[in-house]
């Protein structure tokens, strides 16, 4: 475990999923295509090395049906993880996910488990279009009897998936694709990640920001910025919106007195509404301003590189938000934007930053 | 009498007991419907019984079944616990999940009676999914999924058959074909051609039985159990039967114009248990005081399961907030 | 419109259907059991009488072939209506509700129109159980493209189905089974009720109540014991959820300074949650104390009558939270809840109230 | 030569034209790919030209198309604007779609080219409803549906299929079988069986036909039209086909395992266009010059589409808003 090698986040969920796959013989994967020369962009690949092949299911193309047989074979003992390229194909699922993986232990007064994995990646880039790129982690958030996970650094990553393949409940992964890529120091072996919600990845004492998934790394991003104009901000990573576990941002905003939430998905219907309504509840009296929810604008999300800026939230936005309600001045806001945008070095808006690293 | 015969003669009686402890069960619960104390909605299977009892027969306590919405007959015929089952569907602590999910959600584990989803096909997946557990693990287990007429209009049934199919799991696609979907009879809802098409789509063994002839269930049944065991891979089942009274409720509904008096008339001459009994009676298998005494105790024993069913306590409001999480 | 009778909601959203129906021969209508002695609880009930029955088309089990052959038919000009006899049944639909209904208009640039209508029934009581019984609006209120309505009273239900139907986007009614039976004055012919959000139902000066569909019922019955106990309260009726148009309550809020959210779904990122962020970010400085959000616990909803008390809100605990949070005695509270209580004269949990009464 | 024969040989021209039109289309966006302007994923169809001009040929501009993530060559065998088309893959306003769909979404209402859908079978039910909408105004159009070998395995092809079977609806559910989803065979994801089981299964007339011999296409699509048009029902035809290059992206990747360059060249050598090509030339219908004066024109109409494509102005980002509510 001491041992720590640089490693981005989706070999590390490989990793995750082969050390415990190794471990525990319950656990199978299904997929489409799960066994092919992309094995779920190399995040299952290899696998059959370590544990042969008959625990690797190749599924048809029937989401609904792959996921149903996951969750009998759940109900049977099995440790199923299965995964989706995109998170829109699980919509083909959502009676399976809703009925009987979220309520089988519920109906049955305990009777059965559901020790279920079911990743789901959200697209984002090089012109996905509008049903390649929707991030709704909202309608899985929704449902009692699931947890919902999104991992953003590769650390977080690996030690989660395995707590979740040992987990007993449905457990949904969402995955950014673009958090694939991010770097970070990940321990070699076997290790588990508590899945005991948001992670305080810098403290600051005059804001402080929650976000989901891909959008820690622009936080990060903003939060750097913002230190040198003279705003010190906490950012909490998420990493688990389902149970949601507020403490830890109840105990930031206590002291910062001011929130700024930024969601991977939707703003409207967002994780960042049932985080605010908690905290106002919780920190009424602390509250100095009243929180800002940041996320993606109310319509589909299109094909063209034209139309995307604007629509996803970055660390430009961020700082703006925050700068504007810490009454920064805007020539000091503008410079730090400009360091953003310099930081990019003209990149197109379609393809994710090279220079995202873990904070481990 | 030889040794065979014997056990011929039992198992013969054991389909009848069967059939008729079913029979009876829901008639107990049609006549008690109207003391509103059964607050739940009821999916009788009055008039097909022979599907259930058939099918389980043919089945070990450690195979695994999973059923729809219409599950009370699949529940008992699979050896549930009676008592759990009323409590069950009177809504009290002591029924097989707890008052949770009420008569569509029968569940009794020890006697592989897995889960009964009401969602048309809904559990027809996981059945697959059990099957495909069995197949790693090796077993020669054989899982069943039942399901109406209606269930083969969801994708997911061949979605599930597919899969099923491509991976040789030992799996029988149990469809009884009652005709209707609530209202709406199969014509209505299917172009006209042989339902067990849909299996030769894909490649999967099918079978053509009348569901209200319990041995020819029982035989069909067998012969796919042993398909299944020996690794050939998954049966369609199909058994025509009829449903008696309303799709959902304690009543008889034809008045209401959906479906014919002559038509409910035909089918009810060939009442599985009249049908059954009377082929015992004139083998002299089971003789007028044999029935009689078998009648009286099945009776006995339900009334005593629905006195405790309607004594037992409810679950009290703390427990709805747990086993959400395990 | 002025001929008004007594009518239940039910009979209302049949009647407006039929005068819709009658009027356009573009509306078709799709259901399982479409033309059955029950025809969706008799919300479609009698319409071959008047328009014929080609338009009235009987649906195989198939719930997602339903939905996107309907879709297909709107992009070719039909105005489809669809009915799923339970919300959760449309679960299995979800691909074709959320890609291609919900951006068919968006990704062609406005040249596809999807005019659909999506009716849903919320089951509650008589032991329906965990999968018969969910209340899911915020699924379909998180996607963009959709319109989303829970009527509640009959007039308004009547008024705005047909508004639905005449709308050239793809809307989800959400139809709660005991708003099914509320009765109240509704105009006989063809009228139309604008879908433009909340609609005040009563004013009050120290508390405002936002609720949606059947909680709406309750919040009335609240707000008529609160007031005997001394405090005014504002009721809103949501009506619709998406697009969702809070003026209303900003405006509400400003004055009384009080927020009580009612959902009759889940509370967990319910409605409540988006709508609370909003207030607290449009009325910060007007609000007196937290917003409080009531709905559904988390958990599903179990069959036994026995396991149902505290599960779904009521007005006994709305005037008890409302009494809180006006620092109203607790006798005085409780005597309002006793007259609640009485009202209901000894009906069991487990069917609807016989006495609720439309506003109009 | 007689009137008839000029129209035959003109109808024969134009099927080649077709096909090297789309041919050349996609090679020229495979060679201009890596210059990282096209800046979204594209689906060729290089290698299944036949089907889509086969099909398209033997309908109206009336009649209605609905596709897939593989829907260039459907577009523009119905006619769909190439200057549109390739906008709409550089990601411009002048885009069929204004950009908002990117290489998936390809819509020419006017030419009938309904809508793309790049999720798997999601298209299919669309396709039945436009042709309920069709009986319900007593139409004679039809509608045709687009999809590759692994939508038979979703649920919703199911679905939508018993219900145009029960409706006698005019559809043509056109399943291009190359083979492959992704990278995975045909027989990793369904069990070994004529594909067009899956029509019996819901009563539909069905045909299964080289998907490389163009005018075997033409002849079995006008056989189901024909059908269609006169009121007997949908048809499912199979159309054995192969793609050439990758799933998604310019590139050949029969060097990553998943398939044999021995398949791929068995493949390549029953080229649909060759095979035209060669055919014409053997009836003299097409001359060493016709050919390349054809290919000449075609390529420089390409070449031009691509100029206005690269150079149309990319939308106002200020645009991304409209059009969610209409
Ligand atoms: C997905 C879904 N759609 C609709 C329903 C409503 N429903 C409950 S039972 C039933 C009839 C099903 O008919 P069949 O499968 O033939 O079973 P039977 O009732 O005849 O035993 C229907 C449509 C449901 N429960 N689930
Ligand atoms: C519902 C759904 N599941 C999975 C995918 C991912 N996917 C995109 S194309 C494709 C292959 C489909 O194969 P086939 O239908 O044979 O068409 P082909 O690509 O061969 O033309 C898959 C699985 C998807 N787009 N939609
Ligand atoms: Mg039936
Ligand atoms: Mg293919």
């Amino acid at each position: 475990m001491s041992d720590m090698r640089m490693t981005n986040t989706g070999d590390a969920i490989r990793e995750g999923l082969t050390e415990v796959a190794i471990r525990n013989p319950a656990v199978i994967f299904l997929a489409e295509g799960a066994a092919d020369p992309s094995s779920v962009y190399g995040t299952i690949a290899g696998l059959a090395k370590h544990i042969g092949p008959e625990r690797i299911i190749e599924m048809p193309v029937a989401e609904n049906a792959l996921t149903g047989v996951a969750i009998g074979a759940a109900m049977m003992g099995k440790r199923p993880v299965i995964s989706f390229h995109r998170v829109e194909f699980a919509l083909l699922a959502m009676e399976q996910i809703v009925n009987n993986a979220a309520k089988a232990h519920y109906i049955s007064c305990g009777r059965h488990r559901i020790p279920l994995v079911i990743r789901m990646v959200v697209g984002r880039g090089w012109g996905q279009g509008p049903e390649h790129s929707q991030s709704l982690e909202t309608m899985f958030a929704l449902i009692p009897g699931l947890k919902v996970l999104m991992p953003t650094y590769p650390r977080d990553a690996k030690g989660m998936i395995i707590s979740a393949v040992e987990d007993d409940n449905p457990v949904m992964v969402i995955e950014h694709r673009w958090c694939h890529y991010v770097q970070g120091q990940v321990p070699s072996g076997y290790y588990t990640e508590p899945l005991d919600g948001p992670n305080v990845l810098r403290e600051g004492k005059d804001l402080t920001i929650v976000s989901t998934s891909y959008m820690t790394l622009e936080a990060m991003r903003a939060a750097e910025q913002l230190e040198r104009i003279g705003c010190s901000a906490t950012v909490l990573d998420m990493r688990v919106i389902r149970p949601l576990m507020l403490d830890r941002v109840f105990a930031s905003v206590a002291k910062t007195g001011r929130l700024i939430t930024v969601d991977t998905g939707f703003r409207k219907f967002g994780i960042g509404a049932e985080i605010v309504s908690e905290v106002v509840s919780n920190c009424f009296d602390k509250l100095k301003s009243p929180p800002i929810r940041i996320g993606l604008p109310d319509h589909p999300t299109p094909s063209s590189r034209g139309l995307v800026p604007g629509i996803y939230p970055d660390a430009a936005r961020i700082v703006r938000e925050a700068g504007a309600e810490m009454g920064i001045a805007v020539s000091k806001i503008e410079s730090a934007v400009s360091e953003l945008v310099a930081q990019r070095k003209g990149l197109p808006v379609d393809v994710p930053d090279p220079f995202f690293k873990g904070p481990f | 009498m030889s040794e065979k015969l014997i056990s011929k003669q039992d198992a013969a009686v054991k389909l009848l007991r069967e059939m008729l402890n079913i029979r009876l069960v829901e008639e107990t619960m049609a006549a008690r419907y109207a003391e509103q104390e059964i607050r739940c909605p009821v999916h009788l299977s009055v008039g097909q019984e022979a599907a259930a009892v058939g099918v389980c027969q043919a089945l070990r306590v450690t195979d695994r079944v999973f059923s729809t919405h219409r599950c009370h007959a699949h529940y008992l015929a699979k050896g549930g616990d009676l008592k759990a089952m009323l409590a069950e569907i009177y809504g009290k602590a002591a029924g097989c999940t707890g008052g949770r999910g009420g008569s569509m959600h029968l569940t009794d584990l020890e006697k592989g009676m897995i889960a009964s989803v009401p969602i048309v096909a809904s559990a027809i997946p996981l059945a697959v999914g059990s099957a495909l557990a069995d197949k790693i693990d090796r077993t020669d287990r054989v899982s069943v999924t039942f399901f109406g007429d209606a269930s083969i209009e969801e994708g997911v049934f061949h979605e599930s058959a597919n899969f099923a199919s491509l991976n040789k799991l030992a799996v029988l696609f149990v469809c009884e074909n009652n005709l209707y979907s609530v209202y709406t009879n199969l014509q209505d809802r299917q172009p006209s051609r042989p339902l067990t098409n849909v299996a030769m789509a894909h490649d999967i063994h099918a079978s053509h039985t009348d569901g209200n002839d319990v041995e020819a269930v029982l035989k069909a049944t067998l012969d796919a159990v042993e398909r299944a065991r020996s690794g050939k891979g998954p049966s369609f089942l199909q058994l025509d039967t009829y449903r008696w009274r309303e799709h959902c409720g304690p009543n008889f509904d034809n008045d209401i114009g959906y479906r014919t008096v002559d038509e409910y008339e035909e089918w009810r001459a060939k009442d599985p248990i009249e049908l059954t009994r009377r082929k015992l009676r004139a083998l002299n298998l089971l003789s007028e005081a044999d029935e009689k005494h078998m009648t009286d105790e099945v009776q006995r024993e339900i009334d005593a399961a629905f006195e405790f069913a309607k004594a037992a306590p409810l679950p009290d409001p703390s427990q709805a907030s747990q086993f959400v999480y395990a």
